[in-house]
């Protein structure tokens, strides 16, 4: 039973990690269709872990309703978002357009609430950039001055009207226009500056995902027993 | 798609876009019932798209035509339910196992390619220009030699900046400081280069709001615009204690 | 003052959400047409095959995109549309993207309706249809396999803008308005490319970076989204949507370099006036 | 070109790769008759057949792809230009069109793959057509088809007014089964990986250095304020899943703040967009406060679910943070646009926030509007400055060991690539280059 319990586990892991790996270096068609298996099966197996998700939201929202604290009330507009979105899905059979091109109550259903609030809500960064730019974007050090100096000529070169009033102030006394400074910027300190970030990102990847397949990383197995 | 439809569903997103906007002015009723409502929406979302476009395809269809190979990744996503029978919990910990090394796997060579490789090809260049046999030292290949430099003393820099195992002082101190100035510099052209980006999306957003204003749509935006301030006023009024304001 | 730069460096956020909800509608409800916009090659590239075009030569529009980058694709759309029209061109409009279908049409309408176009005629919307590269192929070997009928049931083979049209190897000038995937890559690659005709294109800011190798040698022109549309809507002579949507960027972007130089002169202006 | 032969044959008997000889030269097809044209010749500047053409399996592919190359021809100019027509039917058509292009182009030369792999010449002219491409194959009966068939190729040479056919050829596409262009990433990977288990199995024997990290150092401050307040700590694991790399780094980086947390009797408050992640974390919490002697002070519900939606779960989180006010949130992982979202509306409340995310297009936003923030890799290194533990230590020093190893390739590359410019042999070294390049 201590088997099963923890090596069988570690060996599945080391398997799949060592086939996943091999595979990319071999370009037969039979690994090919290996891995687009394999792929599948992931997509299925994720798929039942949202039921996971599910249950610990229903626990929380029942919760509510059964304790009444202050606010509970919110927790049936969460019911009623779920079964708006479930009933319009199976009245639609999951499809948004149905086959003769007419748009279906789940269409109607994305396209005129969830594509709203989605939209809403990501273009509320619209406002948060401009209070974080006037709240936070203070120079307090050296290194925030160079952030802030490139920040504003990016900000300048990106728009027409930036481009218009810096040429309208500079001519053509500068040897460079203010497009190509930005991106000299941009294709050279900048982008030493990324690739050095990914570097160590990539070599900080490979090292913990050997450490799983090796299971010397195995957190994800949980406690004891 | 008829006209109630289309009008329905524009008075509709154009209160929940409202709802979603009041959050600017104060946290308020209106907003906690669009933010609940929307976890409600994407998680029945997520579940009809699960069944219907997942598990109907990849498990439903082909067993109904007679191949069994999906039962096996059927039973490891089961796996993860016996996490609320303790007595079988550890059974999950196969389908852990499984995605855990899957996504490793596929890390490996992947993350050496696209992130190391890739980004080492584009950085080793000659300090130098040579143009028809000579080396040239006319202005322009002197500049393109020194973004070159500039592009390797980056680099370099960046990269003793993210050394764990060695103190900072002395020469490692001066060189990672250069570094923290190049991902400055970095990190300055990555905002000014999103802000663009997030004031297209606002823009819609608005565009939408007054396309929807239009007797077309009966007057949704107005009509909702004026309930929702209306609602605001009255929530201050009513429920706000004075302590809170400002 | 010293009580003014402490308020000020206080502000209520929401005064700063109102400032930014005026600078984006203000041109929304009345296109500023600020100065500094220039019209470049990528752009030009595109407009100067459609107008240098005759009089009823054909050409296909395929608008791959959905309401999700509609901002950004469909000034571009209506503006590449409306040239056509102007020019008195054979339009067949066509998409690869389903969720875009009813955008497409509505642009094809609207565009129509102002230079008096019927249906049928003088333009056709043939629709979607999956399986893009087998759509991509079949449109430029025979047509009518895989659009025997239009969006609206008709016989296509029937109707009088497509007399004498066998495939899209036929077209004058093809344009591409692209989101994402099928797109550009996919209409070069299995269409343009292999059948040698000529296509200009369109597409999001995200996209350009990847889609500028392209151009000049496998599109004429590259229509960069906002931007671009904002560009060729000041060719066609027609400032519409893009040019406000350019005027309430620019108008945002420097907003935002005001809150920035706020934040950093508040307290050095505060220490002064002590 | 001593040293490149020795390196490939070093790096193939290393591996018992596939022997590359089958990557030399094409070797022409026996079948055609070089010198028969096509149709008789009309003028004398007219064009003849192109010779040696040979059609092959395209080696390092799954068999997809077919390689025709022929001599390069007296007459090769741009104005003189190559059709190449494929056939899966007969040696007599019908013919699709692979390629079109002029004649002082596409060499071997041309096509891209390392020295140890391919031989690079310009004698001959070669192009690798990929079938589905070329006869337009979508479904997967086609496609099907397509696999087992003989594939016959001609070229045809054409100035504008007159143009020579070659005589077909043939060829069948076969599935490989080692990609030798990839044998330098498959070294480097067996090679880095061996320095990272080698770094941990030595790591237990002594204490390792590691340097500070400053935004780690606000760790304890932020709890110690949170308990003084009363409030809750929100700890954010990011937008992707557990088997994410980031996610992993951000769960370690959890059970050490958890363990220092059950300490106190404040309050942890963990949501999540995703339902596996939700359930490791579980485990990682609970077992952290059973580590830190305060099992009691564990409850269930520590971590919940909310949504997948991204926009969803970040208007949950804000209206979280705007009623519960919490002293402090830590924002470890990957994100994405929400993190200005997250982190104004944290800093509206007056949170304490440290960030560290490995996502270089949001760190920006965090650098700006957070209290501290942990930079790219400094996040895979948090989980190892907070808990010592010799396996994370010693990862890092692998990591380290690997970071030395690039630093020390591109300085000697560069170095190397400008001597190549100063004594003029640039072949040589871009040559070598191809060692460290992606195929």
């Amino acid at each position: 039973m201590v088997f099963a319990k923890k090596t069988l586990p570690l060996i599945v892991c080391f398997v799949m990690g060592t086939l996943v790996a091999i595979q990319y270096y071999v370009p037969h068609r039979l690994s090919q269709s290996f891995i687009e298996e394999l792929s599948h099966w992931e997509i299925i197996i994720a798929a039942f872990a949202f039921f996971l998700g599910l249950v610990s939201v229903m626990q929380v929202h029942i919760g509510k309703l059964r304790r009444r604290p202050p606010g509970w009330g919110f927790s049936l507009f969460l019911f009623a978002g779920i079964i708006i979105g479930v009933a319009t899905g199976f009245i639609s059979r999951g499809k948004q357009i149905s086959e003769t091109g007419a748009m279906t109550p789940f269409g109607w259903m994305y396209n005129n609430m969830l594509n709203p609030l989605q939209g809403t809500m990501f273009c509320l960064l619209g406002f948060y950039i401009v209070s974080a730019a006037y709240r936070a974007f203070k120079v307090r050090s050296k290194e925030a001055a160079v952030l802030l100096m490139v920040a504003v000529l990016f900000i300048f070169a990106r728009v027409p009207l930036g481009q218009y009033l810096w040429e309208s102030v500079w001519g053509s006394t500068l040897p460079w226009q203010l497009h190509q400074i930005v991106e000299w910027i941009m294709n050279t300190p900048a982008k030493a500056a990324g690739r050095g970030i990914l570097i160590g990102v990539s070599l900080g990847a490979v090292a913990t995902s050997v450490k799983i397949i090796a299971g010397i990383e195995r957190q994800y197995m949980g406690g004891k027993d | 798609m008829n006209d109630f439809t289309m009008v329905l569903g524009a008075w509709v997103a154009t209160g929940l876009t409202l709802c979603i906007f009041s959050f600017l002015y104060e946290d308020n009723p209106l907003f906690k019932m669009a933010e609940h409502l929307y976890i409600g929406v994407t998680i029945g979302y997520s579940l009809t798209s699960l069944i219907f476009n997942s598990m109907g395809p990849n498990i439903y269809e082909p067993l109904k035509a007679g191949r069994l190979l999906p039962i096996l990744p059927t039973l490891l996503g089961l796996g993860f339910l016996t996490r609320f029978f303790p007595k079988w919990s550890w059974l999950s910990r196969i389908s852990f196992a499984f995605v855990m090394g899957y996504s490793s796997g596929l890390t490996i060579p992947t993350a050496i390619v696209s992130q190391f490789l890739k980004q080492l090809e584009g950085t080793v260049y000659p300090l130098l220009t040579r143009k028809q046999g000579l080396l040239d030292f006319s202005l322009p290949a002197l500049g393109h030699d020194f973004t070159v430099l500039v592009l390797v003393v980056g680099l370099l820099s960046v990269l003793i900046y993210f050394f764990f195992s060695v103190e900072h002082k002395g020469p490692v101190k001066a060189a990672s400081k250069v570094g923290i100035y190049f991902i400055m510099v970095y990190l300055g052209a990555a905002f000014g280069t999103t802000v663009m980006g997030r004031f297209s999306l606002l823009y819609g957003r608005l565009f939408d709001l007054y396309t929807y204003r239009g007797a077309k749509y009966h007057y949704a935006t107005p009509v909702l615009l004026v309930l929702v301030v209306l609602f605001l006023v009255v929530y201050d009024a009513k429920y706000k204690k004075p302590a809170d304001a400002a | 003052m010293k009580r003014f730069l402490e308020g000020l460096a206080n502000v209520d956020r929401r005064i700063l959400f109102l400032l930014v909800v005026v600078v984006i509608l203000v041109p929304i409800m009345h296109p500023l047409a600020l100065p500094g916009l220039k019209v470049t090659d990528s752009v030009r590239g595109v407009y100067d095959q459609i107008e240098k075009l005759p009089p009823r030569s054909t050409i296909a529009i395929s608008f791959d995109f959905d309401p999700a980058s509609k901002p950004e694709l469909y000034p571009m759309a209506l503006a590449v549309t409306r040239h056509a029209f102007k020019k008195d061109l054979k339009v067949i409009g066509m998409n690869l993207w389903i969720t875009g279908t009813g955008l497409a049409d509505e642009i094809l309408t609207a565009a129509a309706a102002e230079h008096g176009k019927r249906y049928g005629e003088d333009y056709v919307f043939l629709g979607w249809q999956p399986s893009p590269i087998a759509v991509i192929t079949g449109v430029f070997t025979d047509i009518y396999k895989i659009f025997s009928k239009d969006q609206k049931g008709n016989d296509t083979r029937a109707l009088p803008v497509m007399k004498g049209f066998r495939s899209f190897q036929q077209l004058d000038y093809f344009v591409e308005l692209g989101a994402g995937s099928p797109g550009l890559p996919h209409w070069v690659q299995y269409g343009a490319d292999k059948f040698k005709i000529k296509m200009g294109g369109g597409c999001t800011a995200v996209s350009e970076p990847g889609y500028r190798p392209y151009y000049p040698v496998q599109i004429t022109g590259l229509i960069p989204a906002m931007k671009g549309a904002a560009e060729y809507e000041s060719l066609i002579g027609k400032p519409d949507k893009a040019y406000a949507g350019l005027d309430a960027i620019s108008l945002g972007h420097f907003l935002i370099l005001l809150a920035l130089a706020m934040c950093n002169l508040i307290p050095v202006l505060t220490r002064f006036t002590k | 070109m001593k040293a490149s032969t020795l390196f490939s044959i070093t790096m193939a008997a290393l591996l018992l790769a596939p022997p590359a000889a089958r990557a030399a030269a094409a070797k022409p097809a026996g079948k055609a008759a070089p010198t028969a044209a096509a149709k008789p010749a009309p003028a004398a500047s007219a064009l003849s057949a192109v010779q040696g053409l040979a059609a092959d399996d395209m080696p390092y592919d799954a068999g997809s792809e077919v390689l025709i190359s022929w001599k390069a021809m007296p007459y090769d100019a741009p104005a003189v230009k190559y059709t190449v027509h494929l056939s899966s039917i007969s040696r007599d058509g019908p013919w699709a069109q692979g390629a079109v292009f002029p004649s002082d182009t596409k060499y071997r030369a041309d096509i891209d793959l390392p020295f140890w792999a391919w031989k690079k010449t310009k004698d001959r002219h070669a192009v690798a057509l990929n079938l589905e491409t070329a006869f337009g194959v979508d479904d997967e009966v086609g496609k099907k088809r397509l696999r087992g068939s003989v594939i016959y190729a001609k070229v045809v040479a054409s100035d504008g007014t007159s143009e020579a056919a070659s005589p077909a050829v043939s060829a069948l596409a076969t599935s490989d089964w080692f990609s030798l262009p990839k044998l330098n990433n498959f070294v480097f990977t067996l090679l880095f990986c061996c320095i990272v288990l080698w770094f941990i199995s030595n790591a237990r024997k002594k204490d390792l250095f590691m340097r500070r990290i400053p935004g780690l150092d606000a760790v304890e401050d932020a709890i110690g304020r949170a308990t003084e307040m009363g409030r809750p700590i929100y700890f954010l694991t990011g937008r992707l899943d557990i088997d994410s790399i980031s996610t992993i780094a951000s769960s370690l980086i959890l059970g050490e703040i958890a363990k220092r947390i059950a300490q106190y009797d404040t309050q942890l408050k963990v949501p999540h967009t995703y339902a596996m992640t939700m359930a490791v974390c579980q485990e990682i919490t609970k077992q952290a406060y059973s580590e830190a002697g305060r099992p009691d002070a564990y409850r269930e519900d520590i971590n919940f679910f909310i949504t997948e939606d991204q926009f969803a779960y970040t208007a949950a989180v804000n209206g979280m943070m705007v009623r519960e006010k919490p002293a402090a949130c830590f924002y470890m992982g990957y994100y994405y646009a929400e993190s200005l979202l997250l982190t104004e509306v944290g800093a509206s409340v007056g949170a304490i926030q440290i960030a560290g995310s490995d996502a270089e297009h949001q760190l920006p936003f965090f650098f700006i509007t957070c209290d501290y923030t942990l930079i790219g890799e400094e996040l895979y290194a948090a989980g190892a400055y907070l808990s010592r533990d010799p396996v994370l230590v010693g990862t890092l020093r692998g990591q380290d060991t690997g970071k030395a190893f690039v630093m020390l390739a591109i300085f000697a590359g560069v170095i190397l690539a400008t001597c190549g410019v100063l004594f003029g042999f640039e072949h040589g070294v871009q040559t070598f280059l191809e060692v460290f390049k992606s195929y």
